[in-house]
């Protein structure tokens, strides 16, 4: 099934879907095994999973310090695949490899979709990678039937986001705000009016990310967005009172 | 260039998508600059008033006959203000900052010469001013961070990482996607997502405009061999340039050997088979990475070599053989400065003293109605620490022990 | 100059009868030079192939608004190669030696930027070369120290007397009676005794040749004012020479006013009554001296003003007030310092910021469409360890504590 | 009785004559007392007394210190003119002022020659005063009867001694070397040569001065100059054997 169908159906019964982000391989991917498990207890409709990269360049502190934690500890593309594979044959919401191209350019990007594939990926997040540059990437894309996630933002023009649009799939990922992952967003008047022009230039779902982390931030989304994406909130919540921490948390949420 | 920013299979705009628009705006201003020869007229007034432009060619007497082969002749833009060739870059950007009505600039420095360079062009451009500098070169650079504040900048010290260039350039990248509306990001050499490359290469190649006027006044014809060290690829390309399609002139980038091409030490990426193609910090070139992609760790005596990358252009030229690299290791660099202190009382940057070790290597071996062209990107007295340190020179430990002593009880 | 080298009642040559063969020869040289137009040329040359003349003269535009009155325009003598003014006189003399055939030249230094410039020049010109600098300014100055070593000088640490300037330059001279034949001692400043501060004022003159050119380039008239730091005189010398002669130009010379003039500890030879006829380091002028005629001790935070005398050129000129003289405390030093750095991106060396103090006190009474000049005769950034030191930067004594350690544990 | 008279009027009984120096107020004008007796009555000819000055540039390291010592323990013009009235009326040979220029000019020209002459001074030697600046100095010691002592070197030509000689009186203190005050000499054939040229060049003494220090070189000096000058030697002597040294020395250089 395609990711932006499983949303969609998601959808029937929920008013906002729910988007959690966890790091392979920090604190180490046993942990990672068990937040996820608490996540998808809790009801999270959809993980992006971030292969580590030593150049984060679009990731605030604590994924930053995250990525590069989990790349001390030895973390390889190989094991997050062997993971991936693991954690998508036993959990039954899509999963997604968010990560820098270079991993994907790196691995050759054919091989990179293939394995990919097999391991039960449904889409792909990459913040370094406009269409522009991605060419190869979305055809293969196309072909192995794994979405290319794409980036709206507040600076995105309504033709830019348009345009965008026409090469996305699954969802539409809007960044609430400009900055890095990790800092708290205003949903403010100025953010329904972006939200509004997002949603006049796709018929994806719509996500949105950056800075949410309450229950009163999901809230406010709710009619406006189709999907609200948790991102540091967890990580630094793992650090702090340990994977347990996450279902609660989660649970909380709704 | 091609529309998307490519130099053959190198180059490109890997950028957030949060950039997108101010990139647009970036490529329209530098466009219309590029067309409009008034725009260039202005840089230069500027850059031959408030730096010493054009920069002289020296005849390196001595060191000519030293080697007994072709002519030495050296590219001085240690005479910059600032003390080296990223004023050009930084002052032609101020021009384009004005022209956007942009309110601050960030930059990313290694050395400390880009960021002293912004600083200094912040300061004359008035504009706030933030410069990201790895710790390790913090360390090494203490008195470029003073110079900087003292010219009103903030300096951030980044901790992440390997601490050094690259980081200091991501960390760059994540305060211009959260400040994009009112700021500029200066990148310091020709890498990074386009339209960089191309308009920092533009902006220094008034080195080799200069320098191919000065060749064919002083020696008659075009010289047999440039060089130029290669950290990110700016000064390369700047007195490359001009040269590029003269037929006999032989181009040569010197690379940052550290201790040795075998070593895992070093910052080689066209020189040795170390490097593979790859995509970071907003651009495709060769890279220092392991088979998984990630960046390794580079080492060379001069922070503004220690680099993963390279211009995008260079890789280009590199595949069509237009530009021979080659590499110096730290060791040959020191004895290259030394020689070059005592035999013509010039005193290139640790940077600069690769380009140096190049042609040694090769002068005494062209024909003496040759001449050859080295570029000194920079001064190396700013660089006490870093150079004394590295001679290992006993009374200047022992004055900074004083000194500490003398700081600790007062 | 008279024939006996006065300017006035100021000047001549008090030398010791060893020393008197050697200074007919050199005035007999200096004098064929000054007729031969071959030799200014040579000289140019050099300048603009070695150093980076003509050196620019930049429009402070911050610095203008900021006070609100002429024009302030900026002689850029700090991109010079060394980075100060003093590598003009420096080429010149040793141009000069080559003429005469000598081997060897001696220096002495204060603030060590004649010591870089000599042993720089020796380097280039293959001569031996010892520098005399106080032990004072050796614990000021130490990187300088370092770099003349590494050009191939013997820097002698000048332990008699008040351990500055002055003792070094009694200890030069002692070291030209006992090697007279094959040295030639490289005076930094237009002092000593005659031909030294004629000579030294032509070499330096291109200065002001420069400047005046440049200005009515830029401003279409001559500047109302003409602003440089006073130690010996040479840089000011240099600069006012073209425009002595023009009615409307007036020129001051800045002094240093350490601690305050009524304070006791400065500098102050002109511009304060503290100082009184003397002929002392071979000539006659006003020094700071006892009621015997014994010197006393002088206070600069700017190591190349801390000095005794002064040109008897400027003695002379004071006297005939063709020259007004003004001058600038420790305090109002550093101000003008970091009000410079802020505006304008510009580190004048801390001699040079006496004359910035001058024109900033004035500039704002002016009109303004009038422009006044400042010399800025030397950089600051390689005065690293006096400016970081007389701001008090905590990060600064930091680093240097830890470096300190660093190098005491190894 | 004018200087030049005086010695030679010694130079009847004597082979070669000697004179000897001190710094005033080094290290004290009481042992300055105790040293200028030991020498007289050893026999020394003729004494110059250097007046402490803050810039001797003539003077080698061991004269250089003497003369800052004698400074910093608060020599002034005044002492050293109240210690030459009182030395010149109790002992019986010629006593010179060696200084330099500023002092005489500091103090004016014309008063210090008064007060010297008042003092019973019976020469100058100012090092850093050729006769081409001394235009009034010569004068005054005309008007004063004061000789000025002039110097020549072997870098002197002959035309400059014949022009020397003319301004000079009392004797021609002829430099041994190149250099200053305190190193050793070589009295070798090109010394008797420049001391051949010096002899042409005047009719007055020759005395020879700069690194005479041993009996073997004042031997040396018979028959050529008519006076040999110790300079720095008694000094080093006084500080390391006291004042009471410098009798037997002196006794041991005939
Ligand atoms: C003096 C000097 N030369 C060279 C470089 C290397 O940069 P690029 O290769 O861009 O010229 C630097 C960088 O900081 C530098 O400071
Ligand atoms: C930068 C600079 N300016 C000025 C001076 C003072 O010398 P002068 O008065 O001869 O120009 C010095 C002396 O060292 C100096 O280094």
């Amino acid at each position: 099934m395609q990711l932006e169908q499983q949303l969609r159906n998601k959808l029937k019964d929920k008013d906002i879907l729910l988007m959690t982000h966890i790091v392979l391989g920090y604190p180490s991917l046993d942990v990672n095994r068990e937040v996820i498990k608490q996540m998808v207890e809790n009801g999270v409709d959809c993980i992006e999973m971030q292969i580590p990269f030593s150049e984060p360049m679009a990731d605030g502190p604590i994924i930053l310090k995250a990525n590069q934690d989990s790349l001390l500890t030895g973390t390889k593309v190989a094991d997050c695949f062997t993971f991936a594979a693991e954690i998508t044959r036993q959990y039954d919401i899509p999963f997604l490899f968010m990560t820098y191209y270079n991993i994907i350019f790196k691995y050759g990007e054919e091989n990179f979709f293939q394995r990919a594939k097999e391991c039960g990926i449904k889409g792909f997040i990459i913040p370094d990678l406009p269409p522009e540059m991605g060419k190869s990437f979305l055809e293969l894309a196309d072909k192995y039937q794994i979405a290319p996630i794409l980036i709206f933002t507040p600076t995105s023009t309504d033709e830019r986001m348009k345009k965008l649009s026409t090469y996305g799939n699954g969802f539409v990922y809007c960044v609430a705000r400009r900055g890095v992952t990790g800092k708290k967003s205003e949903f403010d008047q100025n953010f329904d009016g972006y939200l509004a022009r997002c949603r006049a230039a796709t018929k994806l779902p719509l996500a949105v990310g950056f800075g949410i982390q309450s229950k009163e931030d999901i809230e406010a989304l709710k009619g406006k967005a189709d999907m609200a994406v948790i991102g540091s909130r967890t990580i630094k919540l793992v650090e702090a009172e340990g994977a347990e921490a996450v279902g609660p948390f989660i649970a909380a949420l709704r | 260039m091609d529309q998307n920013g490519f130099f053959g299979n190198w180059g490109g705009a890997y950028i957030p998508e949060v950039l997108y628009q101010t990139f647009e705006e970036l490529k329209e201003e530098y466009s219309r600059c590029r067309k409009d020869p008034a725009f260039w007229q202005e840089y230069l007034t500027l850059m031959s008033t408030y730096s010493c432009r054009p920069t002289p060619l020296t005849y390196a007497d001595n060191l000519t006959r030293h080697f007994g082969g072709a002519k030495i002749y050296i590219k001085r833009e240690d005479l910059n203000h600032t003390g080296a060739h990223k004023a050009n870059n930084v002052m032609g950007q101020g021009l384009l900052v004005k022209r956007m009505g942009k309110k601050r600039v960030i930059a990313e420095t290694g050395a400390g010469q880009h960021g002293m360079a912004t600083a200094t062009m912040a300061a004359k451009f008035g504009l706030d001013c933030t410069i990201y500098m790895g710790e390790e070169d913090v360390l090494r650079q203490r008195p470029n961070v003073f110079w900087m504040e003292k010219m009103g900048a903030t300096v951030v010290t980044v901790k992440d990482g390997s601490r050094t260039l690259k980081d200091a350039i991501n960390e760059a990248f994540r305060d211009w996607v959260t400040n994009v509306d009112d700021t500029h990001y200066v990148f310091g050499t020709a890498c990074g997502p386009a339209p960089f490359p191309e308009m920092v290469a533009w902006f220094q190649s008034i080195i080799g405009i200069e320098a191919a006027e000065q060749i064919m006044e002083y020696h008659g014809k075009m010289p047999a061999r440039v060089y130029a060290c290669v950290g990110g690829g700016s000064n390369a390309m700047g007195i490359f340039k001009r040269f590029l399609d003269e037929p006999d002139v032989e181009l040569i980038g010197v690379e940052a050997g550290g201790h040795g091409a075998d070593s895992g030490a070093h910052a080689i990426r066209l020189s040795s088979p170390d490097a593979t193609p790859g995509v970071a910090q907003g651009y495709k070139t060769m890279f220092l990475q392991d088979d998984d992609g990630q960046m390794k760790h580079t080492h060379s005596v001069a922070a503004g070599l220690d680099y993963v990358g390279v211009s995008p252009i260079l890789s280009d030229l590199w595949d069509k053989k237009q530009v021979r690299f080659e590499s110096a290791t730290d060791t040959e660099v020191m004895q290259a400065l030394e020689l070059t202190m005592k035999q013509e009382g010039i005193i290139p940057a640790l940077e600069s003293s690769h380009a140096f070790v190049g042609a040694f290597k090769e002068a005494g071996k062209l024909a003496k109605d040759e001449a050859i062209i080295i570029n000194q990107s920079g001064r190396g007295d700013k660089d006490i620490f870093t150079i004394a340190h590295a001679f290992e020179d006993p009374s200047w430990k022992k004055f900074i022990i004083d000194r500490g002593i003398e700081y600790s009880n007062s």
